[in-house]
């Protein structure tokens, strides 16, 4: 049996607004493991809860009810040193490769501002290799980067740069929410192709969060679909994605289109002629 | 209702003085905007129609007949109150300049006594039953007789009725009984002698005096709301020579009555005047606009700047003196005062270094720019008064204490052999700094900018002084509760045509302790042989020469400690326009004081002539 | 079969959107220029021209300035009616006025940030005390106010004038902070810092505040208008410090006096001009500002 | 020089050699290509490629600093670019409409959903009855099978789908020979995407229209065009019939493009690999459209052959200028 | 929010009066007796209207029964003019300050807008777009400022209009031509510092909605649809632009009333403002309080109805979301 990395216990949030009770999650449960390094895709459409869950693993907002455990410990409970292990250990790469620069610094800052907080080295020439070594990983060359400013970089460097900055950490996981959706078609497997190889050398796991099916089947190992709040299927990804079981989920994957002039959806009937 | 109604149809007929000048082009701008504004060519016509009527000469001679006043406190805010008796009423938009007549009016000219609605007022020998006697025939407006029940009904009121009363005070301090002993005489029997009963409460001392109430309509009224003022029964009812015909925030007209007492009894003539306008000016810009275009004929105290600029524009724009300082000297001397409970201000050294330090003429030249004179005592120069003035100098007692000499080295000598020692620029003595602020009330621009400039000149002879704006209210709480250094003021306000009144005013009875309210002698000065002194005279007869000596001896107590300093003689610069009419008073022809706010302006009214330009 | 992708070195900077300095902002200079001038004038008068003269008595009454008929050479821009010359007037009165408003700036901005921060970062109940508490300030007829209690509270110097016409100024720069702070904490690089382990300071002034800064510069100016405004409003009525020449108080004397209906245009003229270049310098800046902190402004006529 | 290959003769839609700068961005660089009548044209490229700039230079809605160089284009042989004022309002929506992009925000949010697609059919067709126009815009909404209450709803009352098929209903509503569909279903999830899709190709059908999709999602074009235009950089640098693009693309960055669509059909390994895009700033050639089979044209650049084989990622800078 | 307004401001308008130095009723006293000189029996006087105006009262009964007198609309009286009531004090100055303010606003609002709209419309003439920086300068000039301007403009230099008061002193105030047209030609400069001075602002604020809103798809969209740029104009830019000013316009009344203070000083106009100078001058507290009290509630009012109304205007809003 895998060690659970991380487990999700029946996760509820919901929002109160003016008498108006709205559940973004309900019951949610789910397991990723440590070992062996798991990517586990969280995938749904807009609304159906799963960036409010990936939100609730950072601690960025508190649940409702139920409990999210990182190696046995409930995060809620954890103590304030605890927490900066929390930190330590599960990172987040995240959506828009823009919004997550601050403008006033230089690259270089988001890996020194790390080695700092969590004395990642002793001295600076460490510092420098562990830097350069993150950047390698994601197969960017430090002196191309780092003393520029965050709007000189390309989309699909800026998104490289983040798995960079996580990976310094050496985290046990990372939650990655649609880290590819802003991202050129040609440039995303690339990104993909980082969170594949972290987990096959580095041993990381992933959380991956994506409106997008077939990129989840593409590099997930399980895959979990939400709808409306709720977890209405799961299981390997090969699996969900072949046999799907809920109706929506057969609907979903039923939707996207696949490049194949030849396979084309049906049109309406009575425009079939055309 | 309807008298108002006729007046709104003649005045939209008349030209009616409006704004600043009547020019063309701002009729045009008139006709214009509101064309525009109101909408509709049929609005436009009629105003224009009600322009080409008001062109005619019927206007003119309207105004040939009419003379317009300034309401020297401007907008009033309460237009529907007459009742004298109030603090929110306004008497001075013509309601005691032209309705209510006082019982005798000071002159401040002759110093006389003159009889109006009274013909005498007697005293016994021992001053404390003063006989008046009412002039024959005298009617209120409504047809009433005006007697002695009037008169003895005012009284009662004041001295029984609520103590908020406007007059009450001193009614309620003087008068143990008044009494009717026929239609023409009421006896007031007072609770001790007092010289100055009449002159201080019944004959326009300074600006007005108790004023007497028909019975007959005061009768049963709440004497703190009632507002006297009935449109339908032309109220109010007073026995003056005119009669209310409008009343708004901003104008008062009045109409002459042809049945006036005096008039009818041939007392006195039926003024010349058909109409009187009080109009409220909201600047001293509108107002000198005003008189320029001779929309005004009299308007209040301005400023000599503002008097020379509107010379260049009116021709027949006079005032009190044709010469600087143009203006008329007002009762109220302007004062440095020292709060004598503070160091080291109580020290009459160092009051005197003050004095020499400060150049009268300078304060005269630059705060007033010219318009008044130094004061030589704390009594207004007035001729009664300048005698006892003289009588002083010529006992040698300015010599002894020279209080007009401007001498800064005197001043710095004194400084230094108290003790004082400079530091950089300003003395100082065991390290304190001789410092002295002096308080002014910041609405006043007058008394705040003889402050500024006592401020520079005890600058330079090191006396680190500086002036310091505060609220009226909380300026004259601080001067009544001691709390203060130095103040400018007019606290000697009082004496006119005898000595009493402002000397008094420091006797060292009044002293409380500072935090207290003091009623009088608000510097807190306490001299006993000051006070003795004034005491000698306060139940003499106002005639009695033994008076002189007690003054001189008094005067020599205060000279010695300069309790206060006196700056300057308070101005009243009061344009007057004689391009409609003439007999305006002047120094030259000075039949009585000039301010047209005063309840003496009835003696003005009666003066008057149409220039018939 | 060929590539037709033309390969071309493309060095960052030549980025098309890289804009040139924001900071390099017409108005922003321009307005920086004129408040200099009258920061100059209040530093450097004094080593050309005597001060004292801005006393009363110091000069002869009532002179035009120098190139009027009775003007002297003495007195350049001419005196007022209490024997102030106008120069040393303008020379003491300007530095003064800015004063006021620097001191109400400084109070407001550092409220401003305090409240704001407070009230955007952290919320709940924090927050809805501070926006109604800075809501209630916006809506109050401040200036109706400030009037009742400068004539209440008469003891005034420049500081005090400055103390009380703040009392109503930090209410802008608490919501304009407020609002932004609130805008800020979901943007990306917040989120990131706190996954940084970043404590809750660090976030507010190494994260947001460098961000802040065109926001807090135009929060900062706009209330030192505002408080020069005011105040220049309370001493044009008379209600405001006595003994220094401010500007307003010369606008008080001047209207007292009848200036206007004297002709005497310098008194009340060169004070109103120095205010007019102080406020339009400080507007200038204050949109200048704006156009920094908000491209969107930018570039356009 | 791109030759007409579809069988009525003169194309509905001919741009030839369209230049439109943004400020010292060349954004599009030299663009030749034609619609025919009743033909959906798929125009595909990646962000900073032109191809949304090239779809608004055809409605001429390229506002500054951007501004069209040179170039014609003729939309049932009228020049677009030389009209103005009066004529080019009317040959607006009347020839040639929009399907937006980001249809959240396409719609005036105060006005109500009929009022919009009124003001379009008055604009141009000016004699009605109040009556008559709601229900030409009640059977427009019934087309894009939109309930007949949306006629009174504001769009934020409205879910993403359905603006979308607002959007639709306004652009069909005066029969256009021409839609220009600039992404119109990138905003959507995948559900209603297709749905609404789906309603794009119906109601164009059922007009007889011609249609230029804008898309970046090869898989999506894949499923509704009838030919597709490869863009990259300001310029076409592959067009073909759909079928022979996805059996058969001939450029590398075509080929890249396909390769990276990740498929939900079969697990397989990913392709990774960086092109260099040019400095959109400076100057560039044109690249020459060559045929490679009927009605497939291809740039052909021998100069840089050797540059789109590598299958590695190259560590190259790149700059994507956004926007 | 509004009930917070009132009450903290209407006790910030008691808590003034009580700790400043100085007493009213002594200070009023002082004033009447002032030109007589010495009233020895001034004690009994100041005692005697202390009581009327109930300040011997513990400060917590003062404080209760002013709340309760200023939410009952009772002011009761003046202080410095007994026995005038407050209430009729107000009510005569306020329609001048309502008016000049509310014609004034509404003039500089709508010129304000239509000239920012036109400043930020790309086919508006260059010429047009110059307007701004001279907009912009008058905005920065405080109204009071601008109104001395007016007066050495018009009224001493061209002499074209009066140079104080809301109407001709002559004029009887009702509804008469001679009174409106006076009110008109009294209230042409303040109304028109007021407009000069505040036109700047609205022109800003509108132009940067209208930049703000440049870049909307819907705008592209209807410019697509061949619309008439002038419908676009109206219909779409301006109508989407306009929403913010109008929050803006009703805090503006607040504002405005506190900048008209001055202005109505400036051109002793006779309205809200002056009252207020003057009853401060003669340390009215009763009027003061009453007339702060008055303009705030109008203030808060004001805010009131935008959060009423605003739904209306913007569809998008609803009445609970619109707290933000």
């Amino acid at each position: 049996m895998a060690d659970v990395l991380l487990e999700v216990e029946d996760a509820t949030k919901t929002y109160h607004s003016r008498g108006e009770t709205t559940a973004a999650l309900k019951g949610v449960s789910l397991v990723v493991d440590e070992s062996p390094a798991t990517i586990a895709c969280i995938a749904g459409e807009s609304g159906s809860g799963k960036t409010t869950l990936a939100n609730s693993i950072l601690g960025f907002t508190q649940l409702t009810s139920g409990t999210i455990s990182y190696r046995g410990t409930n995060i809620a409970t954890l103590t304030r040193s605890q927490q900066l292990e929390y930190r330590r250990d599960v990172q987040a790469v995240f959506q828009d490769p823009f919004g997550v620069y601050n403008p006033f610094y230089r690259i270089r800052r988001l890996f020194d501002v790390l080695i700092k907080r969590f004395r990642l080295a002793q001295s600076k020439a460490e510092a420098r290799e562990l830097i350069e070594e993150a950047l390698n990983v994601v197969g960017i060359r430090g002196e191309e980067v780092l003393d520029k400013n965050p709007h000189q970089l390309s989309g699909g460097q800026r998104q490289r740069i983040m798995m960079a900055r996580a990976y310094l950490l050496k985290p046990r996981l990372i939650v990655a929410d649609e880290p590819v959706s802003m991202v050129d078609a040609s440039l995303r497997a690339m990104i993909l192709d980082v969170m594949l190889r972290l987990r096959d050398e580095r041993g990381i796991s992933f959380l991956y969060i994506t409106h997008d099916l077939s990129t989840a089947y593409q590099i997930g190992d399980d895959i979990y679909i939400l709808y409306g709040g709720e977890l209405i299927e799961q299981g390997r990804a090969q699996e969900v994605i072949e046999n799907p079981q809920h109706e929506y989920a057969k609907l979903l994957i039923g939707s996207i289109p696949v490049p194949d002039p030849s396979i084309r959806w049906n049109r309406e009937p009575h425009s079939q002629a055309g | 209702m309807s008298p108002v109604r006729g007046v709104r149809f003649e005045m939209s007929k008349q030209r009616t003085p409006r704004g600043v000048n009547a020019s063309l082009s701002r009729r045009t701008f008139l006709v214009r905007s509101v064309g525009i504004g109101i909408a509709g060519t049929s609005m436009a016509s009629i105003l224009s129609a009600c322009q080409d009527s008001s062109g005619g000469p019927a206007g003119d001679s309207l105004r040939a007949k009419t003379v317009m006043f300034d309401i020297t406190t401007g907008r009033v805010d309460s237009p529907e109150l007459f009742n004298p008796l109030v603090p929110g009423v306004n008497i001075q938009q013509g309601l005691h300049q032209a309705v209510l007549e006082p019982l005798f009016i000071l002159n401040h000219e002759t110093e006389e006594v003159e009889p109006w609605l009274g013909e005498s007022f007697e005293p016994n020998d021992t001053l404390d039953v003063w006989t008046l006697t009412l002039r024959e025939g005298a009617l209120w407006s409504d047809g009433e007789a005006f007697d002695a029940d009037d008169v003895v009904f005012t009284i009662d009121l004041l001295r029984n009725g609520p103590a908020e009363l406007l007059h009450s005070a001193p009614m309620k301090q003087w008068v143990q009984s008044v009494t009717a002993v026929d239609p023409r005489t009421v006896e007031f029997q007072l609770v001790g002698p007092n010289p100055r009963f009449q002159l201080d409460y019944f004959s326009v001392k300074i600006t007005n005096s108790v004023p007497i109430l028909p019975a007959h309509i005061w009768q049963g009224q709440d004497p703190l709301t009632f507002t006297n003022f009935d449109k339908e029964r032309s109220w109010p009812v007073f026995t003056g020579p005119y009669r209310l015909t409008k009343a708004s925030p901003t104008e008062f007209i009045y109409e002459r009555r042809s049945d006036w007492w005096a008039a009818e009894t041939g007392v006195m003539k039926l003024p010349e005047p058909e109409r009187l306008v009080w109009v409220a000016n909201e600047t001293e810009e509108v107002r000198v606009a005003r008189i320029a275009d001779h929309q005004l004929d009299s308007v209040a105290d301005i400023t000599a700047g503002a008097f020379i600029s509107l010379q260049t524009r009116n021709e027949y724009a006079a005032a009190w003196v044709d010469e600087e300082p143009y203006s008329w000297v007002d009762p109220c001397v302007r004062l440095l005062s020292f709060n004598h409970t503070v160091q080291p201000w109580n020290d009459r050294e160092l009051r005197w270094a003050v004095n020499h330090a400060i150049d009268r003429d300078e304060i005269v030249a630059i705060a007033y720019e010219g318009a008044t004179t130094p004061a030589r005592f704390f009594f207004p120069s007035y001729p009664q008064l300048d005698k006892y003035v003289d009588l002083l100098e010529s006992e040698g007692l300015f010599e002894e204490y020279p209080l007009l000499e401007h001498n800064p080295d005197r001043a710095i000598e004194i400084l230094e052999r108290k003790g004082y020692t400079k530091n950089g620029e300003f003395y100082e003595k065991d390290g304190q700094p001789l410092q002295l602020r002096i308080d002014t009330p910041s609405e006043i621009t007058e008394i705040k900018r003889i402050a500024q400039v006592i401020v520079e000149q005890l600058r330079r002879v090191g006396i680190n002084a500086t002036s310091n704006g505060l609220a009226y209210a909380t300026w004259s709480d601080n001067v009544a509760n001691g709390q203060y250094e130095a103040v400018t003021d007019w606290g000697a306000c009082g004496s006119v045509s005898e000595p009493w009144s402002s000397m008094q005013l420091y006797h060292p009875r009044w002293v409380v302790a500072p935090g207290q309210r003091a009623n009088g002698n608000v510097v807190r000065w306490t001299n006993q042989q000051y006070g003795e002194n004034v005491d000698r005279f306060a139940e003499l007869p106002l005639d009695d020469p033994q008076i002189e000596t007690h003054v001189v001896a008094a005067a020599r107590a205060w000279l010695d400690d300069l309790p206060f300093i006196p700056i300057a003689q308070a101005k009243k610069l009061v344009p007057f326009d004689s391009y409609y009419w003439e007999g305006w008073p002047s120094q030259s022809n000075n039949y009585v004081q000039p301010p047209t706010w005063w309840q003496s302006t009835h003696k003005i009214l009666q003066n008057l002539t149409p220039a018939n330009r | 079969m060929t590539l037709t992708v033309q390969q071309t070195v493309a060095p960052a900077e030549t980025t098309p959107r890289r804009p040139r300095s924001p900071w390099r902002n017409t108005k922003l200079m321009v307005g920086t220029l004129m408040v200099l001038v009258i920061v100059l004038i209040g530093v450097l008068g004094p080593l050309f021209w005597d001060t004292r003269l801005s006393a009363a008595a110091s000069s002869p009454l009532n002179l035009p300035p120098f190139w009027e008929a009775g003007g002297s050479s003495d007195h350049p821009l001419g005196t007022e009616n209490s024997g102030r010359d106008m120069l040393a007037l303008v020379i003491s009165g300007a530095p003064a006025t800015l004063r006021i408003g620097l001191i109400v700036g400084v109070i407001s901005i550092v409220i401003g940030i305090v409240l704001g921060f407070s009230a955007g970062y952290l919320g709940g109940r924090i927050d809805s005390v501070i926006r109604t508490l800075a809501d209630t300030a916006l809506t109050i007829p401040a200036l109706a106010i400030l009037i009742v209690i400068s004539s209440y509270v008469r003891e005034i110097g420049i500081a005090t004038m400055a103390f009380i016409v703040a009392l109503f100024a930090w209410a802008g720069p608490t919501r304009l902070i407020r609002a932004q702070v609130l805008s800020m904490r979901e943007l990306g690089y917040v989120r990131m810092a706190r996954l940084s382990g970043a404590s809750t300071v660090d976030i507010m002034f190494k994260e947001m505040m460098p961000n802040l800064l065109p926001y807090l510069a135009a929060a900062f100016v706009g209330a030192t208008s505002g408080g020069i405004l005011a105040a220049v409003g309370l001493e044009s009525l008379g209600l405001g410090p006595q003994r220094i020449p401010t500007l307003g108080m010369t606008i008080y004397n001047a209207l007292q006096s009848s200036a206007i209906l004297r002709g005497m245009w310098w008194w009340w003229g060169l004070p109103t001009v120095i205010l007019v270049v102080i406020f339009v310098g400080l507007f200038l800046i204050s949109t200048g500002l704006d156009e920094v902190a908000n491209p969107r402004l930018r570039g356009r006529r | 020089m791109t030759r007409d290959m579809t069988r009525s003769g003169e194309p509905l839609l001919r741009i030839d050699d369209v230049h439109v700068h943004y400020g010292r961005v060349i954004a599009v660089n030299g663009v030749d290509l034609t619609v025919s009548r009743g033909e959906t044209l798929g125009l595909v490229g990646e962000s900073g490629s032109g191809k949304s700039t090239l779809a608004m230079a055809i409605l001429r809605l390229i506002t500054p600093p951007g501004r069209i160089v040179s170039g014609r284009i003729h939309l049932n042989g009228v020049d677009i670019l030389s009209t103005g004022g009066r004529q080019l309002r009317q040959l607006r929506w009347t020839d040639v409409s929009l399907i937006p992009q980001g249809s959240m925000n396409s719609l005036n949010p105060v006005m109500r959903i009929g009022d919009q697609i009124q003001d379009a059919i008055e604009a141009h067709d000016r004699r009605q009855t109040k009556d008559s126009l709601r229900q030409r815009v009640l059977s427009l909404l019934d087309m894009v099978r939109l309930p007949a209450r949306v006629y009174g709803m504001y769009p934020h009352e409205l879910s993403g789908g359905m603006k979308q098929r607002v959007c639709i209903a306004m652009a069909i509503a005066l029969g256009p020979s021409l839609i220009i569909a600039d992404e119109p279903t990138s905003a959507l999830d995948v559900v209603v995407q297709k749905t609404v899709a789906e309603t794009l190709l119906k109601v164009k059908e059922e007009l007889n229209s011609s249609m230029i999709l804008v898309g970046h999602d090869m898989a999506l074009q894949a499923q509704l065009v009838d030919r597709i235009a490869v863009m990259y950089a300001g310029n076409i640098v592959e067009v073909a019939p759909v079928a022979e693009l996805f059996s058969n693309p001939v450029h590398a960055y075509t080929r890249h493009l396909i390769a990276s669509v990740p498929s939900i059909t079969e697990r397989k390994p990913l392709v990774v690999k960086e092109f260099q895009r040019p400095d959109l700033t400076t100057a560039r050639p044109k690249p020459e459209l060559r045929e490679v089979s009927p009605g497939h044209l291809v740039a052909l650049d021998d100069e840089h052959s050797d540059r789109r084989t590598s299958g590695e990622a190259s560590e190259r800078e790149e700059v994507i200028p956004r926007g | 929010m509004f009930a917070f307004t009132v009450w903290l401001s209407a006790t910030i308008m008691f808590a003034i009066p009580q700790l400043a130095p100085g007493d009213p009723v002594s200070a009023m006293v002082t004033r009447l007796t002032q030109q007589a000189g010495f009233v020895e029996g001034s004690a009994g006087m100041i005692e005697a209207w202390r009581e009327r105006f109930g300040l011997d009262d513990p400060l917590l009964i003062q404080y209760a029964q002013y709340l309760k007198n200023m939410l009952t609309f009772d002011y009761g009286y003046s202080l410095s003019q007994f026995p005038v009531e407050v209430e009729t004090m107000i009510a005569d100055a306020i329609p001048w300050t309502i008016g000049l303010l509310t014609i004034a606003t509404i003039i500089s609002f709508i010129a304000g807008t239509v000239v920012g709209a036109l400043m930020a419309w790309r086919r508006s003439p260059a010429l047009l777009r110059l307007l701004l920086p001279l907009t912009l300068t008058f905005t920065a000039i405080p109204f009071f400022i601008l109104g001395m301007l007016l007066i050495y403009l018009f009224v001493f230099g061209l002499e074209i209009f009066p140079v104080a008061g809301g109407y001709d002193s002559t004029a009887m105030p009702g509804f008469n031509v001679d009174f409106i047209a006076s009110v008109i030609e009294h209230g042409t400069l303040p109304a028109l510092s007021i407009v000069i001075g505040s036109m700047g602002f609205w022109a800003l604020g509108m132009r940067g909605m209208m930049i703000t809103i440049e870049g909307e798809d819907y705008l592209t969209l209807a410019q697509a649809k061949g619309l008439n740029p002038l419908r676009i104009l109206f219909r779409y830019q301006i109508r989407n632009a306009i929403l913010p000013q109008f929050t803006a316009l009703m805090l503006s009344f607040g504002h405005i009333v506190g900048g008209t203070v001055l202005v109505e000083y400036i051109f002793g106009y006779p309205g809200t403002g002056s009252l207020l100078f003057r009853a401060l001058s003669n340390s009215d507290f009763t009027v003061t309080q009453g007339i702060v009290f008055i303009l705030i509630l109008t203030t808060a009012a004001a805010v009131l109805v935008v959060d009423l109304i605003y739904p209306l205007l913007d569809p998008r809003i609803t009445y609970e979301r619109s707290s933000t």
